[in-house]
């Protein structure tokens, strides 16, 4: 066991610190900085496309497909750095840390070839289709279809939730490819083009007043009949092993987002007084620890996969963030006091804080909702038996 | 001993449960959110036709001559809408204080245009540094409910309370973009504003609290119950894995958990209602309870309405995040939870020696 | 809505007063500030027969049968008096609350007429069999069998957590009274005396060193014909019924039992200093509001049914209670620290705030665990779909 | 970076998983209960034939020449055995008081013996008033863990330390029924008793205190994780509305969470383990959150226990409740979880200037 760095981990530090502050400091400095997911869309697209250009963009890849076959310790290494160098949020972040896995895990090699460095190079940005109106956390439910009609495959249906989907070019989409399937049967996995008639991407505004999310309307929007992952039918498979793959070590980058929250949060009572209050100290050295834990719990879990053990404890990621921030969101209310409730602008648009404390309602349902990651966490981790579906009976 | 409506106070419940339910739908809240809060139309009916912000006022000063338990069934019954109205400003505030510690003339002045609700107020804590010299005030307050649309304003400096009017010559009055836009803040900055001391401030204080707090309570208890309501109908229409939501056992003790919370909030809000209006000597501990119970109760039933709801829930076209900003700022104002339970320690004698 | 008293209602006060001062105060003033359902069973049965000679036995109850016909206020007034003299806990609370309740409601007149003066009188002490081992708190699965044989039913099976069942005349048992039934049809509600040599009890050492629950053995046990509550095959319907009836106004004597224990709690934190620490004000503060609202609670649901309305919110009462006595014993070990943790003879028995912490965890599982209430609040209360039987489907 | 045990941990860790399993049972544990809370061939085993106690002792001093990680996961594994050993007082505290205070000559007399389990000890704070002139104590201390069963006390009197033997002449010592009867207390009156001091005692106080308070948490983490699989292997046999209750998705949910905090408390037993023996600066924080945490834990975990077994779980001839005491004493020894998280917030700046 051991947390610290080796000399040689430590000059793969300097290289990548000193890489960073360059561009950070330099030429994309107009990006340092930045927390929001939908600033600067375009100077984010040149900023993955510089990152990709370096080889900086996913260096845990294989360099066959423009990665640099990092080490689990030069990753975590990578994302501290980026982090404390200022880099902001990954436009691409779907497409690194869950289009490309899963194409990895059940691409063919002219699949991998094709999307991989399209993706490590910043120029294809991914969204995903999971989930559709009226099905939430179901996916077996899904009611969009998807049939081959000559060398394509014709999507029809919808979705919801597609993130970003406005600065992407392509979508991942569960589409329901045999007539008259139910369930989890007869789903295919497709690989569909954003920019096309048959796409159409409106967004959906928030209690936030925000509008990340989108909705997605496939109306005889089509792909290539070749953009398929794993079998005609076999999505289900492709999907669910999506949902096992964890955040890998992008987990550490987005804690240290956490931490700048937090360190707001703690500059708040400090400038008011109300870190002088023992109940606000207690809950401040709770987010303090839960915040370590996060870390020191991501790097037990890449560890282990790094050895080739999956280790169930990684099933506990998503509620512990999602839960965590809530919480802080609440705190960071509970300091700022009627402050909190005010924005400086006329625009119904809050400042950090008291939009964590709004955003944050989203983080324990999007991606599973902590209810999905409890039956999850019960039945894979811990064997027990799985809810009866109603339908299926 | 009987702790349940008469026939009276049954009345009026279903006469406000009717008129809130036809009247604050969500559409009509909403142009009011664009605006000042306020939805006109209901604030009139509510106030020039139906007279029921004058409920707690004695009839000799033009009021309905009823009690805390009438105005608390009016503020569950606002809450449960999410009413855009100055229920607490200038019915839960500015009139108890001007009630108790207006002078013969100020109440005869004032009240029966409050209570008819062609007079607006609300209540404004001064902030530290604010100061009075030759009656005329300097300073600021920062978050003043519903200070946009109130005419007149009920200022608390220190010990003594004035009356400021909105056209003051001095008076600044800064709408502010507010979370919670069914009730929301404007600061006030004084510059040597005019300022009509109230008679007796102390008592006009304590009535504003009390009575305020009182209002708050109400407000989150409708707010909790319609939170679970909603919730309860969502779960049991909403299909997920073949089966409702409403069906899952988890769901279930969910909805359990808002229900016992809810329940012990109304017993929490009538309780204090009726220990005021009896002067009985729990009435301070009730209020105090009353607020501290409702709010966690309503912060956690709006929360969890949105968690059970899951992305809809989320979205700025469902209600859902009325009640959750409503029960931020239910919360916020007049004492935190933990303000009011700090109280509570002191009079279960935990200062006392051993 | 009114929540002071009227003076005919002082003047009933000023007259239970009287009557409890001066037993409490004479010849019984060795029970008088009892707190253990256990200690001195033998006294306590005689105090039962002294409030039943009297008329203060069941004073809520008919006169016709031991009653006196009080109306809900003076009911509450007599619970707050009867705390405020000090009196010991009921040890015929089962026949008071449950037994006699229930008899009420599905009696023939001539098993009132037998049995409910009995109970107003002290004469008969009641328990109730209601779980099984291995059937916990599903009662639709009991495997205790009855049968008639002449003139009598004969009993065979075991019973647990039979509360009071060495001190008790007569036990109330729901038997599979039809061969090859399934839950909860074909069970039957008998009335069984205890004394007899088809009936043994056998105590339960509980975590605290205490014996105060039983098993309770049936072999061959017999009563007669008529000690059937409902018809054959409907125990469950009585069943039911019986775990419906609120506690009624007794309610209010637990809950100044409660209060004493929160005094216990505040002196203690007064005594060593923990009365100053913010976080142990804040959690007395709200085991005071706790305190108040189940009290305003029950004087709601209490008036409510004196009215001849069933207000739902009474199936909130018990998880209330449970979990907030539950809190006050760990509040109580958190004031006392380590000294908390140690029992001042070389018994293993532990003084009251101790002994609370660890009886408390009985209270959130027996008479329907807190799981049950919440399937039983989310059914009956808010109209949300049973839970599947997996043996029914 | 590799925050995996190393083969060689691993290999202890089997090792102590099947010596704990196959030797520290029920049956055992409940008749040590009975007398000074040690099962005495199990320290037996666990010192004289496996040399476990002197774990993190080095080599030079008779030691195993290992570190915190390694400690870490015996105490996990007593702690999952909830096993009746003086594993907090004699290799928690007074051990590792001895090792970092103790002059050349007293570490060379008392580690060896220490070490082979022959000698058990154990640490107490004196009450205050407790004082020392000529050499000797005078006062007492009131909670010392396993006091009844130690030869050797090592006592912190302010600033000071101080060895006492157990047979010194004027030295008073009542075992006290406890609650936890796999660590009972025991009371020391110190009536003019001979007291050897340390030679640094403020390195064996802040020693004691960091590995003690390390002890504890991973006490902790094999009681919580014991919980969740003996409450789990019972959910998923025991019937209940024809069902497995594990089958119950609010019961399921439940026993999510419990996994949810066990894994948060692995993380940071084995984060502080791993920080002290590389002398992170993050050393002194990671204890603390693992106390709190893993303490928090394991109530939580140890009440779900008994609740989810329902009746059974509340019997003396179950082993829940040896869980829940034990989560009770190993949250107040050494600082409570409050105590802990307020020295965390001390390290988080709160008290800067803003």
């Amino acid at each position: 066991m051991k947390l610290g760095f080796s000399p040689d981990e430590e000059a793969f530090r300097a290289e990548a610190a000193a890489w960073l502050t360059a561009e950070l400091g330099g030429p994309f400095a107009d990006v340092r900085g930045l927390t929001s997911l939908t600033d600067a869309p375009g100077r984010r697209r040149d900023w993955e496309r510089r990152l990709g250009e370096a080889g900086w963009s996913c260096v845990g890849w294989p360099k066959a497909y423009g990665g640099r076959d990092a080490t689990l310790a030069q990753q975590v290494i990578f994302a501290e750095e980026y982090a404390r160098a200022g880099g902001p949020p990954r436009l691409n972040h779907i497409g690194i840390e869950l289009a490309g896995p899963t194409i990895l895990a059940f691409g063919s090699d002219e699949q991998k070839a094709r999307f991989l460095p399209a993706i490590a190079k910043g120029e294809e940005i991914w969204c995903q289709g999971y989930s559709e109106p009226g099905a939430g956390s179901d996916l077996a439910n899904v009611r969009t279809r998807a049939w081959r009609e000559g060398v394509d495959w014709v999507i029809e249906g919808q979705k919801v939730w597609t993130s970003l989907a406005q600065f992407s070019d392509w979508i991942f989409v569960i589409a329901r490819s045999e007539e008259g399937s139910r369930g989890p049967k007869g789903l295919s996995f497709l690989l569909v083009p954003v920019d096309q008639p048959g796409v159409t991407v409106r967004p959906i505004h928030q209690i936030t007043g925000e509008a990340e999310f989108n909705e997605t309307f496939f109306d005889g929007a089509r792909t290539e009949a070749a953009n398929i992952l794993g079998a005609p039918g076999d999505g289900w498979k492709v999907a669910m092993g999506l949902l096992g793959f964890e955040r890998g070590v992008s987990t550490l980058a987005q804690q240290m987002g956490f931490r700048n929250e937090l360190d707001a949060v703690i500059a708040a009572a400090r400038a008011n007084g109300e870190a002088q209050n023992p109940l606000i100290r207690q809950r401040i050295a709770q987010a303090e620890i839960g915040l370590k834990l996060m870390r020191y719990g991501a790097l037990r879990m890449l560890t282990d996969a790094e050895d080739g053990r999956l280790n169930p404890a990684a099933l506990t990621y998503k509620i512990q963030w999602a839960t965590w921030r809530r919480d802080l969101g609440e705190l960071a209310m509970d300091v700022l006091g009627p402050a909190g409730e005010t924005a400086p602008g006329g625009d119904y648009a809050f400042p950090a804080l008291p939009n964590l404390f709004l955003y944050s309602r989203a983080d324990t349902i999007y991606g599973g909702t902590n209810e999905i990651q409890r039956n999850i966490i019960a039945e894979r981790a811990l064997g027990l038996p799985r809810e009866p579906r109603g339908d299926l009976k | 001993m009987h702790f349940a409506f008469t026939d009276e106070q049954a009345m009026i419940a279903e006469t406000a449960k009717a008129f809130f339910a036809g009247q604050a739908t969500s559409e009509r809240t909403r142009a009011a959110m664009a605006g000042t809060g306020v939805d006109e139309a209901l604030w009139q009916a509510f106030t020039a036709e139906l007279g029921l912000a004058g409920v707690a006022v004695p009839e000799s000063e033009g009021g309905g001559g009823l009690g805390m338990v009438e105005l608390a069934i009016l503020a569950e019954e606002a809450g449960r809408h999410v009413a855009a109205l100055p229920l607490l400003a200038s019915v839960g505030l500015a009139i108890p204080a001007i009630l108790a510690g207006g002078s013969a003339e100020q109440k005869a002045r004032l009240l029966p245009r409050l209570a008819a609700g062609g007079l607006v107020a609300s209540f404004a804590e001064a902030a530290p540094g604010t100061t009075r010299s030759d009656g005329a005030l300097t300073g600021a307050a920062l978050h003043v409910p519903h200070g946009a649309r109130a005419d007149l304003f009920a200022v608390v400096v220190g010990d003594a309370m004035f009356l400021v009017e909105r056209d003051a010559p001095g008076l600044a009055l800064t709408p502010l973009t507010s979370m919670d836009q069914t009730r929301p803040y404007a600061r006030l900055d004084f510059g040597a504003v005019a300022a009509e001391p109230l008679a007796d401030p102390i008592a006009a204080l304590a009535a504003a609290q009390r009575t305020g707090t009182l209002v708050l309570a109400a407000d989150a208890l409708g707010g909790a119950q319609a939170c679970l309501d909603r919730t309860v109908a969502y779960a049991q229409e909403r299909v997920q894995f073949g089966r409702a939501i409403g069906s899952f056992q988890a769901v279930k003790h969910r909805l359990a958990d808002m229900m016992v919370g809810v329940e012990q909030a109304r017993s929490a809000v009538y309780w204090a209602a009726c220990a005021i209006d009896e002067g009985s000597d729990e009435a301070a501990f009730a209020v105090h309870a009353a607020k501290a119970f409702a709010c966690d109760t309503y912060s956690h039933c709006a929360g969890e309405m949105i968690q059970l709801h899951g992305g809809i829930g989320f979205t700025w076209e469902h209600d859902a995040h009325l009640y959750f900003k409503r029960a931020r700022s239910d919360r916020t104002l007049l004492g935190t939870p933990d303000w009011h339970r700090e109280r509570i320690a002191r009079m279960a004698g935990l200062d006392e020696a051993a």
